[in-house]
């Protein structure tokens, strides 16, 4: 009976993106959101700094942040090195099927 | 199979399928004509012998099909017929009649479309099945042999 | 051999062993969590054993953009859990355990869902794991064992912070209430803290925009810490990796947000948990902190 | 030997157009026992129907096949036309060849052969039908009416001024209901009390109304025009005929703090109390729960200050037991207590208070004398919110239906305090406004027009206290979803109307059915409004769904009719459609055995053990017998029968095997 709201605010994400007609002012999340899969794709888990790496050199966003990484990484918070794991191929395949589902 | 005309005996209630059955009529919805119906005051008073009787005389199916659960016009009567209607089922099961052959359905007062899709898919089912002589050929039937022959 | 037999079972009743996935932050930027998590389970006789070759979840960015990965990715942790025999997987990220959760439930409920979702990928899931936060594992593990061994009430006034996921959704949680929860002030009051009565319990705080969108979270995240403050918190307590880094991490944002500066700190319940149980801070990670903890133990 | 006669209907085209009726009447002519078979343009019409009585008459028919429509639509008619012809109308059978063939089927030789068929199937079990009468029973012509609310005193009202006894239960120390409660009505803004307290008074002064409140159902029995009801008169501690009323007792009493239940808990009662000044009876009674004598053995004070010594601490509940011949229920509705939403604080904040809550603030008899006054410190509030649809048309956490006063009442609430408050301000969020009826929109419209409450299309999402003031987060769907952020003194929740307490157990007790909001459900939603499913019960009120005054008003006159029509007969007829258990002669009696599986069967208690006994008395069986006032005719009892010795007239086991062989033999 009830509108399951949180999945319909997905599915029109997800549908305004396939079509191009996400909201321009939304173009730096959008970005953080593929960047933070890109990694995943490719490592398994987050790779923070890879994240941020990459999400800037889609954003343009050089500066943004700089302080916090000194920072994060005296308290032990910030990993230099991707935490891979074993079933990358398998993670790598449930992106590209879900990927071409999508399509 | 395709020339197979199937006999159907449908055991209705009289207050929500029979009335249901009426709603297919007065919206003109059209249905098999295979269907002959009974109509009874609730399913709770169809005596399950009586489907057995129906097999015996030559129905290739049967709907059994009253008022949706809470809905019973006498209150509890669908309740006893959904009961038996399990009990029956494991037992016809037990003994080698096909319970594909018996359709046990809700049909309210106000679901004629859905009763055209009941008989529908009734006459669909049965005409896969085929003829149904296997009961008939178990139960001899002493009066009708003495009677025809 | 009979003696050996009995200890074997003993130990069995008295050490739980359940399953761990921790989640891409609690390994990197919110490790003193999963320290405290580990902390606290130790001193209670909880044995944690971590999802071998787990992955991530997919987070925010997975259900925005892709559903089928959404639910794609959590599958292949929770067939992981089943496979390796785990009844239950401690999943103390909020956001983490929220998606879990919901992949369980979705697989659950349409087995149409369950076999595209599995046999695309190579999976296999019967759907028999139980997914517990961190509050449910501590009310079901910990708190009816708690007696007597809260050697240090942290007493103080508290603002505990559920923020958006952690008893959402109720349809499939089944926990606590939505709005207005009590299951984490009723656990401060046994840690000896007294919870404040405010408004912000479960409002969010910015979430995931944390990086592409910061003056959002300065924002949302400077009411929480505004009405906290207003009302005589001394702490904040959170149980999710994500509110703790916005509220924390991100205090600079939200002070310039509100024009002034707020310094009450933002603490994990599992450690406030630790604390009143005598564990030391660092073992806890509470130097880990942005803003630093100066409450008087 | 059967004389049978087959009538076959047109109906105009409707039925000729597919089937071939003059082959079906043809093909009936050659069954075993059919004397007659004609087929006609319109059976149902005069000569249609003359069509039949003068074959009845000229052929001697024994039975009656009206191959025709449903007999749903026309089985009376033609019952009616053989009585008239002096058959007995349960010798007629309808085939029902329109809705069943003619009208769900192409033309063709199979919808023809269908035909036949459905009238072969009747030409059998009417070989078979019996003769059958009609069952008279004695009506009592007393009704009963459960609830003293506006509904109840409406209904026994009207039932005793037509001249019939009534008796009428209450479960509160005084008749009046919520109506007595409001301040005023919409939308004319009388004053509630005003209207009502003249019918109270004459419902206790009316010769034909026997009244007893604080008194509950606690079992009843029999049926239509033969109900045995038991009622319990709950003690009051005191004895009402010595009791004058001075109201020194409740002066004196020392429990001054119990939250008053006709003040929805803003106001305070003691432990022996009148609820209001206006009750009817005005004589107070002793709630045992606060007492202190009852929970300590020792106070008394109530006993010595009453100058008639009318306290009876050891008195207990009574029962009554009373003969009647119908029943009115009218138990009316409750509000939904709003603390299933947290968000807005209900019960964590003295000033966030529900629609009824603020009636009692409006209303002069009220615990502020009319005044409105919040309740946390007293301070008139400038900023009010009114919240509509608190858990109403919400499946997700209230429920999923509108409960119908609330737009109304909170336009009435808004008007109210701006009438009182000068200079206030006030805010409605609403969903939708639903001001259907008789000035209804005309009052919305002068609420927000005249007196300025500002209302805003939109839910709130939550509320919470900063600094004294309530903070109503909003939004505003007609600005585009804008948020509105206001910061209230008082918030007052037009919660949910629900189905009262203890409602399905009344159901239960009085064998009526209720919904799945534990509504009372009418027998039809359209035609029979007022009926139950048993008869002789009738509804009134808000205990069937949420209502307001004028509606629950006309309603209790309508179920007061209907008890009237009822007790205009001395005897009721019924038709003979019933369960019967097989008599034999001695020394068999019966085939039963006396298992009694039809009893647990029996949704309507009506089979009860008989005892056979011999001449001195002494018991030799024991078996099942219906009986006939009670028994709806469902037949479960038959279908359960092992050794098929109850049967039910008019589908017996002979009956509906003689249509299964029809229908598969053919001639």
């Amino acid at each position: 009976m009830s509108i399951d709201i949180p999945k319909m605010m997905d599915f029109l994400r997800e549908k305004s993106l396939k079509e191009g007609k996400a909201n321009p002012r939304a173009k730096h999340i959008i970005a953080f959101h593929k960047s933070f899969l890109d990694s995943i794709r490719l490592t398994g888990r987050l790779y923070e700094i890879g994240l941020l790496v990459d999400y800037k050199s889609r954003t343009f966003k050089v500066l943004q942040d700089m302080p916090l990484a000194p920072k994060m990484f005296v308290r032990g918070k910030l990993n230099i090195f991707p935490e891979l794991i074993k079933g990358r191929a398998g993670v790598a395949s449930i992106f590209s099927k879900s990927k071409k589902k999508s399509k | 199979m395709a020339d197979f005309e199937p006999k159907i005996v449908a055991f209705v209630c009289n207050w929500c399928t029979y009335a249901g059955a009426d709603l297919t009529g007065t919206s003109r919805i059209k249905y098999a004509t295979n269907v002959r119906i009974i109509r009874f005051p609730c399913t709770g008073r169809i005596d399950y012998m009586l489907l057995l009787k129906a097999f015996d005389e030559g129905a290739d199916g049967i709907i059994v099909s009253g008022c949706h659960p809470n809905d019973c016009h006498y209150t509890s009567g669908n309740f006893h017929a959904r009961r038996r209607w399990i009990m029956f089922r494991e037992l016809c099961d037990f003994v080698g009649i096909d319970i594909n052959r018996v359709l046990f359905s809700w049909v309210s007062a106000a679901e004629g479309s859905k009763w055209a899709d009941v008989v529908n898919t009734t006459v669909t089912r049965i005409r896969e099945l085929g003829p149904y002589t296997e009961y008939q050929k178990v139960a001899k039937h002493p009066i009708r042999e003495v009677t025809n022959g | 051999m009979l003696p050996q037999f009995f200890q074997n079972q003993k130990r069995k009743v008295n050490n739980m062993t359940l399953g761990l996935y921790p989640g891409c932050s609690l390994k990197g930027s919110s490790r003193e969590y999963t320290e405290s998590v580990l902390a606290v389970a130790n001193a209670c006789g909880i044995e944690l054993t971590e999802i071998d070759d787990w992955n991530c979840c997919g987070a925010t960015a997975a259900h925005n953009l892709n559903k089928e990965l959404s639910l794609a990715l959590p599958a292949r942790i929770l067939s992981l859990a089943e496979k390796q025999g785990m009844k239950e997987v401690l999943v103390p990220c909020a956001a983490c355990y929220s998606r879990l959760t919901i992949t369980n439930h979705e697989l659950a409920v349409h087995p149409e869902l369950n076999e595209k979702i599995t046999k695309a990928n190579g999976l296999d899931y019967r759907g028999s794991v139980e997914i517990l936060n961190i509050i449910q594992m501590l009310d079901k593990y910990v708190t009816p064992n708690l007696e007597g061994r809260i050697v240090k009430p942290f007493e103080h006034k508290v603002a505990c912070y559920y923020g958006c996921l952690l008893v959402r959704p109720h349809e499939i949680l089944k926990f606590d209430r939505e709005e207005d929860p009590q299951s984490m002030d009723e656990l401060m009051m046994k840690a000896g803290a007294t919870p404040i009565d405010w408004a912000f319990k479960t409002e969010c705080c910015g979430a995931g925009l944390s990086v592409s969108r910061t003056s959002s979270v300065g924002r949302l995240s400077g009411e929480i810490m505004k009405d906290a403050s207003d009302r005589g918190a001394e702490a904040v307590i959170v149980a999710c990796p994500m509110c703790h880094s916005n509220l924390d991490m991100r205090r600079e944002a939200i002070n310039s947000y509100l024009g002034e500066k707020i310094d009450i700190p933002v603490l994990y319940a599992t450690q406030v948990l630790g604390l009143a149980l005598g564990i030391d801070r660092k073992t806890l990670g509470i130097q880990r902190h942005f803003v630093e903890v100066n409450i008087q133990m | 030997m059967s004389k049978i006669g087959v009538f076959v209907c047109h109906c105009g085209e409707n039925i000729s157009a597919t089937v071939d009726c003059v082959k079906v009447a043809e093909t009936a002519a050659g069954y075993d026992g059919v004397v007659y078979s004609i087929d006609y343009k319109y059976m149902c019409s005069d000569p249609g129907q003359s069509l039949i009585k003068s074959a009845i008459a000229e052929k001697g028919l024994t039975g009656v096949v009206v191959a025709s429509c449903s007999p749903r639509m026309h089985e009376p008619t033609f019952r009616k036309a053989c009585a008239e012809a002096g058959l007995n109308p349960y010798m007629c059978e309808m085939a029902n060849l329109r809705e069943h063939c003619s009208w769900v089927h192409e033309k063709g030789d199979a919808t023809t052969e269908k035909a036949i068929d459905l009238v072969r199937i009747l030409v059998e079990k009417v070989k078979k039908n019996h003769s059958l009468n009609a069952i008279k029973v004695p009506v009592t012509k007393t009704a009963l009416v459960i609830g003293g609310g506006i509904a109840g005193i409406q209904a026994s009202l009207d039932i005793a001024n037509s001249g019939h006894k009534v008796i009428l239960i209450e479960r509160d120390p005084s008749i009046g209901g919520h109506m007595s409660q409001l301040s005023e009505t919409f939308p004319t803004l009388d004053c509630s009390q005003c209207i009502l307290t003249p019918r109270m008074v004459e419902v206790a002064q009316h010769e034909n109304i026997t009244l007893y409140t604080y008194a509950e159902l606690e079992s009843l029995e029999g049926f239509v025009g033969n109900f045995k009801a038991k009622i319990r008169r709950k003690s009051k501690s005191l004895d009402e005929k010595i009791c004058t009323g001075c109201g020194q007792c409740t002066t004196k009493c020392p429990v001054k703090k119990i939250p008053s239940e006709f003040n929805e808990g803003l106001g305070k009662r003691t432990a022996i109390y009148v609820p209001f000044p206006q009750a009817v009876p005005n004589k107070p009674v002793i709630d045992r729960v606060n007492c202190t004598y009852y929970i300590k053995g020792k106070c008394k004070v109530c006993e010595i200050v009453c100058p008639t010594k009318a306290i009876r601490f050891d008195q207990e509940d009574t029962i009554v037991e009373a003969e009647v011949g119908a029943i009115v229920v009218a138990t009316g509705f409750t509000v939904k207590q709003p603390d299933f939403f947290p968000e807005y604080g209900f019960g964590k904040y003295p000033d966030v208070i529900t629609g009824l809550q603020f009636e009692r603030l409006a209303s002069a008899s009220g615990p502020t004398l009319g005044e409105i006054r919040r309740p946390s410190d007293g301070k008139v509030p400038e900023k009010i919110v009114f919240i509509a649809c608190a858990g109403s048309r919400d499946p997700a956490k209230g429920i999923p239906y509108c409960s119908k006063i609330c737009c109304m009442y909170i336009a009435k609430h808004a008007m109210l305090y701006q009438h009182k408050v000068h200079g206030g301000k006030s805010y409605v969020f609403y969903m939708d406004i639903r001001a259907g009826g008789k000035m209804y929109e005309e009052f919305v419209r002068r609420a927000i027009e005249d007196d300025g409450v500002n209302y805003i299309r939109g839910r709130v999402s939550r509320i919470y206290e900063k600094n004294g003031k309530l903070i109503v987060k909003g939004a505003d769907t007609l600005l585009g979803a804008m948020p509105v952020d206001i910061d209230a003194d008082m918030v007052v929740l037009a919660t949910a109307g629900i189905a009262n307490e203890g409602s399905e157990e009344l159901a239960q007790k009085l064998h009526t059915s209720y919904d799945s909001y534990h509504f009372f459900s009418e027998a039809h939603p359209k035609l029979k409004p007022v009926e139950t499913n048993t008869a002789g019960i009738f509804l009134a009120g808000a205990c069937q769904s949420p209502k307001d005054i004028p509606e629950s008003v006309a309603m209790a006159s309508g179920a007061a009719v209907k008890v009237a029509c009822l007790f205009s007969q001395d005897e009721l007829t019924r038709e003979p459609l019933i369960a019967v258990v097989n008599r034999q002669a001695a020394p068999v009696f019966s085939s039963c055995v006396g298992c009694f599986l039809c009893v647990s069967a029996c949704p309507y208690q009506a089979i009860e053990k008989e005892e056979i006994k011999n001449r001195t008395g002494e018991v030799i069986r024991t078996i099942a017998k219906v009986n006939p006032g009670l028994c709806q005719g469902c037949g479960t009892c038959v279908a359960f029968c092992r050794t098929k010795s109850i049967d039910i007239q008019g589908y017996t086991h002979e009956e509906m095997y003689s249509e299964v062989m029809a229908l598969l033999n053919e001639y």
